[in-house]
Formats: C-alpha cells, structure tokens, sequence
C-alpha cells in the first residue's frame, strides 16, 4: 500500500493520519500520550485541564452498556500547574499534542491557556459541551452561542495556536454555536462530546449506577449523532472539524470524514479493539482506499454532501 | 468478564486478622485468574478494585483491609448484605511451579489464590505486628516476619528474601505488598537472577484501560498489569517511586 | 410463579401486564395488533395517524447499526378516515389498544381525536416529538411547552379519554414541556420518542443510507438516555409516565420502571428479540420479583430514587 | 444476513426478455435459500425487494421485470454500475423432490433457484403473451402457456395445471405470481390434496418484521413469509384479495 496517503493538514498542524486521541481517554500523562502515538495515533489530546485541581466524580465513573459508554468522571486533573510539568518536551511525544482546556468562567479558560503557554501543545481546545460536570460545559450554560462566541473571543486573544471548540450533540442549537465560535476566530470545531446525559440502574441495587447518577454517553450509541452533526455542521461553518463519536473501524472513520470532517477522534473504541486501535484504523482505512483506488484521504471528506 | 456490576450476597465473612475481613460470596460462572482483581462496588458510596483472594467451587472471597470509609463500610456489613463487583480484570501471574511468593501485609491477598494453585511454594509474609500477619491456618507452611518480631522472624521480608535465595533456586519470585518493598524485591531477584511478578497497586477508575487513571510510565496497572514482570519494571521509571492521585495529581509514592 | 402480579393500571385502564407495542411498529393492521396481544402485550398503540393519508418517505425507511436502529418513515398512514375503518372492533383486540394522533397545527389532532371517536380506543396518544418528518413534531416546533400546551388543551376539550403526550429525548426543556402538558390536562407522558436525529453513511455509495438522510435513533443506544428522561420525568410531574427507548429484555423493563415508569413501550427490540418479545420480557421479570420476594410489579414504580 | 445495505458491482447483464434484465453480482459469503430476497438500494432513489433469482459459484442474480421508475434505472444500468444490497430476509420455500413450480410472469424470478436445486421437478410458466416469457433456456423442459397462445399453449398456468395436478402425484406445488393466479393455484391444490406453498408480494420498508407495512392478515410477508403454506393462506383472509398501499392504505388487489 505503499501510494495511500493517509497524511492531513488540520490547521497548519501536519498529521501523518487523521486520527486523534479523544482529549480524557489515556490522556493523563507523558508517558500514556506517547504510546497511544507509538500505537498509531496521528495526533493527541490530553485530558482536560482546569485552574485548580480536580478530584472529579466518585467510582463508579465509566460503565459500559450493549450500545457504548456511559461516563462521569467529573473533570478530574491536576490543575494547570502540575499539567504544564506533566506535559512538558511534548516534541519528544512524536506526534501533534492538543491541550485541552476548561473553566468555569471566560477568565479561567485564558488563565489556564496563559498557564500552558510555555508547553510546546500544538492547539488548543476547549470543550464547552460536558454533560455531567456541574460548574463546566452544558451544565453552566456555556453550549450557548453567546456564552461560545464570549469564551473563545477571550482564548483567542491569549494565544496564537490554532483554537478547536468541543460542542454537544445533545443542543438543538449545535450549527448556531460554531457559527459564534467561527465568527469569534475559532479554527476548528470538534464535533462532538458525549450525548446526553444518560443514565443506567442497576437494578438489584436499585440505584444508578454512576455515583454523579447521570452521565455522557459515547461509542456505538453516539455514531450516528455524531454523524449527523459533522454532516450539519460542514454546511454550517467553513472551518475545518474534527469529526468524534463511535469511531471505532475504519469504515467508521471513512464514513465521518465523509460527512465533513478532515481528521476524527477516537476513544471509547480503545477498550472495544485494544491500545493499537489507531493502527488498526489506518490500515482498515488504506486498505478500502487501495481497493477504490484512492490515494489521498483529503479527497473524500465532505463526499456524502450533494 | 462482567462489564456492569452484579450485586453478590455475602454468603460468609471471615476474621483474617483485626483489620483483615474476608467476604465470601457466590461467584456464579466467573472464572478468575490469580492476580485478577474485581470492582467493588457499595451503591451510593464509591467503587474500589480488590483481589480475588480465595477460590473454591461456587465460592470466591475479598480479603479487605480496614484503612479508610470504604473498607470500614464492607467491614460494618454482614452476611447476607450485598456488594456489586464487576470484572475480573487485568493481567494475573504467570503460574510455574518451584516459585516463590513475597507479600507485604494485604499484598497477601492477591497472592493467596495463586498459592492455592501451586502446592510447592514457598511464601513469606511480612507485617508491622503480629496482628499484621493473615492467612496463617490456610498456609501452615509459610515463613512469617514482623517489623516489631512480635511474630515470627523480627525484621522485613527484605531481611527474609535474600536467604531464601541464597539457599534455594526458584523458577520465580511472586511479589506483592507496599510498592517501596516490591521495588526492592525486584532488585533482589534481579541481584540473584530470579524472575520475578509483582502485582502493583494504583488509584483506580475505569478498570479497563480507558481512563488512564492507573497509569504507571504509560502503562495501565489495570490492564496491562497489575501483574509486571521485573522486565517490564525495569523500564517503568515511575515503580517504586511515583503514583498518581485521584485528581490526577504525580505524588511520591508512600 | 403464580403470585406474581404484573398486572398495573395506567390512567384507569387496566394492564395484564406493563408492556404496551410502541407506536409505529407493527400497528399498521387490525390484524398485527391482534397478533402482538397473542404474543404478550399488555396493550398496543397504532401507527401515528394524520387527518389526511401520508405515504411517508422512500425507502431506505428503517436500518440497522451496531448501536441499534435509525428510522425516518416520515408518518406514512392512511388518514383518520381509512383509519377509523381499519381499527374497528377494538374490543376483540384482547387488550386496550392505544390511538396515536399526529397533526401540524392543533385543529389536525382535534380532527383526528374526533375522527377515530367512534371506535373503542382506550387512550390518545400524541407525539410531539418525531425529529425526521417536516410539519410534524420538532421540525415543526411542537417540541416547546408552549406548542405542547396548545396542542395538549385543544385535544383534552376533544375527548374524555387519557391523553399521552409523547416527547422527545432531544430536547434540553424536556421538564418543562412535560409539565405544560400535565398542565393543559395531560394524563400520562410517554417517554420517550427516537433521539436525534442521527444519520449513517454508506461509504461505498458515499451517501446517508436513509433516504431522508436523517432518522431517529432508538434501540440500545437510546436506553439510557430513555431511562435518564423518565428518572427527570419522575421527579418534575405527577402524572404516570410510559416509559419507552430500547427496552428489550425483563432487566430493561424492571430499570425504566424503577427510574420511574408505570409502563414501558417496545419497539426496537420486536427486531432483536422476535414478535415474542412481550411474553419473553413478562416471563424474565416475573422471574426477576421471584427470586427477590417482590409480589406485585407496582411496588418497584421509581424505588431507584433516593 | 446483511442489515447495513452493501454496494456490490454488476459483473454481468442478461436480458432474459424485452423487459425483464438480470443483473449478476458477486456474492461474497452471503447464503440464500429459494424464495429468499434482498433490498435492492438504488442511492437517492430507493430500495425494493427482489427475489435472488440466479445462484452460481460465487455469483448471484435478480431478475427485474421493468415497471416504473426504480427498475427502469435499473434496467439503465451497464456492467460495472453498483447497487446496494442487504438481506437475505424472508422464510423461504421447502424444498420436496416430486414437485412442481408454478409461475407467473416475473414471478418465475422467485422460483429459478428452487428449480434449480430440484432436478425432478416439472415447470409451468405463464405470461400475457410470448415475449413475457423468461428463462426459456434455463429450464428446457418448462411448459409455457400465453393468454394470446403466442408461444406455448393458449390459456393461462390455471387452465394448465389441472391437467397435470390429474396426470401426477406432485409431493408440493409451488406458485409464484400475480396474487390472483396465486389464489387460483392455491384452491386447486387444496381440491387435487396436494401442499401448495406460494410466494406472496406486498410493498416492503424495513424488510425484517418491525415496520408493519407488509401485512397479510397479521402475517408480515416479509418476515413470516415471503413463502407462506396453503395451510397458513388459508386462514390469512387479505390473500387474493387486499393489500396495503405504500400509505398504508387498504386497497383491492389488482
Ligand atoms: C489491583 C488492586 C488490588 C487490590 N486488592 C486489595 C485487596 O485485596 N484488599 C484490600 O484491602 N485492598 C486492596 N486494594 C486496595 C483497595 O482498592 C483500596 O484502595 C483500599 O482498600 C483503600 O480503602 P479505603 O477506600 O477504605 O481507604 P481510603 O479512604 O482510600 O484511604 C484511607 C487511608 O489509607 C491510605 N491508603 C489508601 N489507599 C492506600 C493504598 N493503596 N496504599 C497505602 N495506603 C493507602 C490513605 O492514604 C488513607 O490514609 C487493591 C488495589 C488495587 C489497585
Ligand atoms: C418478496 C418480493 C420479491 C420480489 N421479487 C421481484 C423480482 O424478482 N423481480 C422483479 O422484477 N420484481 C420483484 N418484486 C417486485 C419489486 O419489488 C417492485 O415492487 C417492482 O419491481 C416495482 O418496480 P418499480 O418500483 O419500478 O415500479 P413502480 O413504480 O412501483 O410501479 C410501476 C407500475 O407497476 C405497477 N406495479 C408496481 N408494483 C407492482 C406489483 N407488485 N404488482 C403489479 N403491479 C405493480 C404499479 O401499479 C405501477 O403501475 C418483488 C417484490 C417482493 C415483495
Ligand atoms: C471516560 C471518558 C472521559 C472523557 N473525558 C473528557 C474530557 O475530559 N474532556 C473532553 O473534552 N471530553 C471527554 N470525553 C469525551 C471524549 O473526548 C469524546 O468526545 C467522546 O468519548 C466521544 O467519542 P468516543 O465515542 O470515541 O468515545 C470523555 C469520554 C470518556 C468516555
Ligand atoms: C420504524 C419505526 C417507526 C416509528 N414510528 C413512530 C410513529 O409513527 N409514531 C410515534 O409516536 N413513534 C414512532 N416510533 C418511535 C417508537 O414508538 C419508540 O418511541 C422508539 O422506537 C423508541 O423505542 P424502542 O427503542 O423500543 O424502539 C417509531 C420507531 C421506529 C423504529
Ligand atoms: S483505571 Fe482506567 S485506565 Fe486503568
Ligand atoms: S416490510 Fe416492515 S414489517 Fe415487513
């Protein structure tokens, strides 16, 4: 296979393929970013980052069901101070990093952003979509395109590298809120978070079975949402997405870049095929183009568009 | 393998020691390995990963020691109360005979059905105290130590080891206990040119290597461990030295 | 097991058993509802009728994926007057059988309620909620509590049987909606409809497999995000609710019951587990409040909130 | 069985009549029983059932009797041209030696591959008039019959049956056709007391027994038959006589 060119440019970021470690899965330090980059992963983003440090949720934070995932794990990381020592000589990681920031309020993001400036990240995205962390995401009313268009007009005045924003599935406004975030000098959107909330019971315990009760849910269950919102959203903003949710093939990856994404994020699928998930995906992916006789993968996102 | 949590029945609870309980419960058509560990889980509370410490025909058990208020909360229940587990997860050890097995106070646990297993094995326990030491009925054969002598030889199982290495030739070297005594285990066994399996212990989440929460020098405690081999430890420059707290935070390891 | 009770009484009208047929599946014909009590049903609802006949959209109508179905029929029905004729003689159905009404403006389900007065329906149901048909439901802006107060007054002046207002899981107001309708004189709320929507490409033909493009998701996928909106419901409305979304298995059931539901609806799950499902998911709880010593299945109702 | 339509290529194009062109694809690993169809996807336009009516080695065929706009685009196809295809679904037809197939027009597509796979078995074909008539090389010994006597005998497959329902003991009758015919074959089997098993049509959406747009009598067509026995038709009451349109409409059959 050696004419596939699976290689894209994401806002001047060069990735040797489009698949990115979704930011909260394995994203908790050097060492884990590193190996999800020697398992194939084109680029990766670290777990989100707050001011302070978080202790998030308590267990149960993630269950699998029949159709994926449901988790909430609340945020937790160490602050920005401990993660700027974490995610230090990142060029050694051997592929982009992304830096993943949240906050409670506009101030807390451009803080957070200030406080890894000297980390060698190369984006910045700030997801403003979780379903289960109050003070954060939906939860604080920041999926709204004013609320979006306030927070990313503040980052994009601390700093210069590309700004990716992390949206909900579960908005009805979804197209609105890139548009602010377009308009207030976003370059890329990521599109999405976890759908939901969800909840699962056990039913012997006669409870809820993640400690917060509710949570996001992601894998199987999310694709064809997911789907939908990249094919919504390719006709709604010219920036480029980053397409997420229930990538775990493929197949799948081919089938989002279709609807409008240049590269996609992959995460619950880690524990449906394993840590080389990413190499398995670039060769799933070469292989249906070699058959079709496509050599570069640029040519097909946006495809399934009239 | 039980991806969501069933609630089992304590169908027994045993005294291993003042602060050592042993949960029995039903284990249904689970199949364990030694060194495998299950999600505990106390509805409203909070879900902590334990060893499978004992394995009969329908029957397994965790063998919890009271530190904090989780454990004092499986301490306060009884038979017939109900926990949720789900698992079994994570890498177990590799089982050969002519070993031996090294645990260090509730480091016991993970090595107990193991030992089960193999009837030639040689185990060392050690404690702070007397009341530190479990499992002396099920393991009549076992070489006990004590930091205050209260039972058994005065001193660690690192004082214990070297001797036994010395004397005999293992095929392998089990180990589990304080990290800070498994990292010297290591360098023991490395010093003799014994093999060694050391189970670590990190905060947990996911439990299936998702999360990122255990992670050890990119690797996940929960499943590409617990158990590592002295191989694998050698190139994980945070064993012995670095953890990771629950918020994520890298901390000296106690 | 004869002391097991499954028998519930929802709005007055008595159950043998909580499973009711969704809307939408198999309730085309007189004859397949007939059938569907033979094979368990507790009650069944008929395909969603509208004033005048509607042939709905081309096929694909209806696919299945990893996570479960995505759907966009688009309300194909024959009109309230071809409608009346077919669900005549209800009382032989064997169990209540539940009218499902749709309309784009609120004299429409008015017309249909009264249309369909002569035959012996049990309880009107109206989605407000389908994500995929234009004039209808959310693309129509039936989906906010003030439509839904409208619509809900409008029908409880047009007849003097329970009324179910059927919502959408999409919606960030699904409480207050709920609440509108409980006030306009709702009797029960169903929830919930499909999510969405979502959308499923196919990458050899390089286009959505629908032929609507987009289409509601239910199944597995939509479970927990089901039993998180009757766990909401439960604690906003005092009118029963009817629980619904990927319930397919006696577990499922006894879960969305415990999250709050009176009854459940089934639909997806006729696909995964065969036109038996109903005796299947009675057999299994029966099997479950056995073991547990539970007698009557009313006694689990919400017990999974603290 | 494939749920997600797949696009297989057509690597051959027969035409078996003025109006009636098979398609032949490549059939993977996918298995069909006779009687079995598939939903044929055309992109953007739509999907319809269709019989497999050609199972070879590795390649398998519809045969499609142009009628309006979906299979005129398919009779506009070249080798080459792609169709999505998922299923097998349906019951199919059970196979007996010593029987005998009965088709009308296009409805012989149902039963190629079941006379295919039953070497004994004796072939009645109908059609309005000679150019109607598919498969006449396939199926040598096939006896035709025309409504305007332009190529076999003069009558319809009813007016030929009888004949032979006399002159043989069939173990089975097969039928496929129009629902009239079918109605027709059925009543002379139940009075010759041969088994008759029919395969019926009515408009399809899902194609896997959830939709409800197929029923007969609260039987699903497309699920609990296409194939449905003399004994099962005998108590579905809209056979021969009702269907149901597209809207769900209730209407005469034609
Ligand atoms: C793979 C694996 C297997 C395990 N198997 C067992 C087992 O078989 N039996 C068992 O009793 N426990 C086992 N543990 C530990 C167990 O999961 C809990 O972390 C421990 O029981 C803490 O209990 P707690 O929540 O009540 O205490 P906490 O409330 O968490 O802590 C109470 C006090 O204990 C200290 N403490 C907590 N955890 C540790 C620790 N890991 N090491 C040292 N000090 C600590 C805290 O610093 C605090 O001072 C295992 C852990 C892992 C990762
Ligand atoms: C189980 C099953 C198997 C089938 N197998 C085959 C097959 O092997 N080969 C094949 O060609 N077709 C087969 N059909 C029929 C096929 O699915 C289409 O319905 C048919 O080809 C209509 O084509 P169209 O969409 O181009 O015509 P349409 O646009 O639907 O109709 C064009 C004209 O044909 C008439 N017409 C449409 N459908 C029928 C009908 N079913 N009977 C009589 N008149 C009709 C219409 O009234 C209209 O006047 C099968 C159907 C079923 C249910
Ligand atoms: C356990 C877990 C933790 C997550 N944590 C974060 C997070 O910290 N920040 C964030 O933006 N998204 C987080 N997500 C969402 C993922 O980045 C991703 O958007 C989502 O899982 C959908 O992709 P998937 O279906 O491939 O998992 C988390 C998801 C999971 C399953
Ligand atoms: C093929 C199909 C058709 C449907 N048609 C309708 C409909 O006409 N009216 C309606 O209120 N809901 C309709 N629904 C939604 C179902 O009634 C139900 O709310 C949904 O499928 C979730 O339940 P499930 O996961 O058990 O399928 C339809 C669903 C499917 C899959
Ligand atoms: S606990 Fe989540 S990766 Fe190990
Ligand atoms: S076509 Fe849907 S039930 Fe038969």
């Amino acid at each position: 296979m050696s004419k596939i060119n699976l290689s894209v440019n994401l806002c001047n970021i060069p990735l040797n393929n489009p698949g990115i470690l979704a930011s909260g899965i394995l994203g908790t330090t050097r060492a884990l970013l590193k190996r999800m980059v020697e398992n194939g992963a084109g680029a990766v983003t670290i777990k989100s980052i707050s001011k302070e440090p978080r202790e998030g949720h308590k267990n149960p934070t993630v269950i699998t069901f029949e159709g994926g995932m449901l988790n909430a794990v609340g945020y937790s990381n160490p602050g920005v101070e401990a993660a700027a020592k974490e995610f230090s000589q990142l060029n050694e990681i051997g592929a982009p990093v992304i830096a993943s920031v949240i906050g409670t309020q506009k101030e807390d993001f451009v803080r957070v952003v200030e406080g890894l400036s000297a980390q060698k990240f190369s984006a910045i995205e700030i997801p403003l979509s979780c379903p289960h962390t109050p003070g954060f995401g939906l939860l604080a009313g920041q999926g709204t395109p004013q609320a979006t268009f306030d927070i990313t007009a503040a980052v994009r005045k601390a700093t210069s590298l590309p700004i990716f924003i992390k949206l909900s599935p579960s908005i009805p406004e979804l197209c609105s809120v890139a548009k602010a975030a377009e308009d207030a000098g976003a370059d890329a959107i990521t599109a999405v978070n976890s759908m939901g909330p969800g909840m699962l019971i056990n039913i012997d315990a006669q409870r809820p079975i993640l400690s917060f009760k509710v949570g996001g849910v992601t894998g199987d269950a999310l694709r064809p949402i997911a789907i939908r919102c990249v094919y919504d959203l390719y006709q709604s903003v010219k920036i480029p997405i980053i397409g997420v949710g229930g990538i775990s093939t493929g197949r799948h990856a081919i089938e989002i870049m279709m609807a409008g994404a240049s590269a996609f994020g992959v995460g619950s699928a880690i524990y449906y095929r394993g840590i080389d998930v990413f190499k398995k995906i670039s060769d799933e992916m070469a292989f249906w183009m070699q058959e079709r006789g496509i050599t570069n993968i640029n040519e097909i996102v946006g495809v399934a568009h009239d | 393998m039980i991806e969501q949590p069933i609630m089992v029945k304590i169908c027994d609870i045993r005294e291993e020691s003042p602060d050592v309980k042993t949960f029995f419960f039903s284990k249904g058509n689970l199949r364990f390995e030694p060194g495998q560990f299950v999600m505990v889980w106390l509805p409203l509370l909070d879900e902590k990963p334990f060893a499978v410490s004992y394995l009969q025909n329908d029957v397994a058990g965790i063998s919890v020691l009271r530190r904090g208020i989780f454990t004092q909360s499986l301490h306060d229940m009884k038979i017939s109360g109900t926990f949720g587990i789900r698992g079994p997860y994570g890498r177990g050890f590799d089982l050969q005979p002519g070993a031996c097995a090294v645990g260090g106070g509730i480091g016991m646990a993970s090595l107990a059905t193991l030992a089960d297993r193999l009837p030639d094995i040689t185990i060392l326990q050690g404690a702070r105290t007397a009341s530190g030491i479990i499992y002396q009925n099920r393991f009549r054969g076992m070489k006990v130590c004590t930091d205050d002598g209260s039972l058994g030889l005065r001193g660690t199982v690192i004082d214990l080891l070297p001797e036994q290495l010395k004397s005999r030739t293992f095929q392998k070297v089990y180990a589990c206990g304080p990290e800070k005594m498994l990292y010297r285990v290591v360098e023991l066994c490395n010093r003799y040119g014994v093999g060694c399996e050391a189970s670590l212990e990190r905060y947990m989440k996911c439990g299936f290597g998702l999360c990122g929460q255990c992670d050890c020098s990119g690797q996940r405690v929960c499943l590409d461990g617990p158990v590592f081999t002295s191989a694998e430890l050698s190139v994980m420059e945070d064993f012995g030295k670095m953890e990771i707290t629950k918020a994520g935070e890298r901390v000296i390891h106690k």
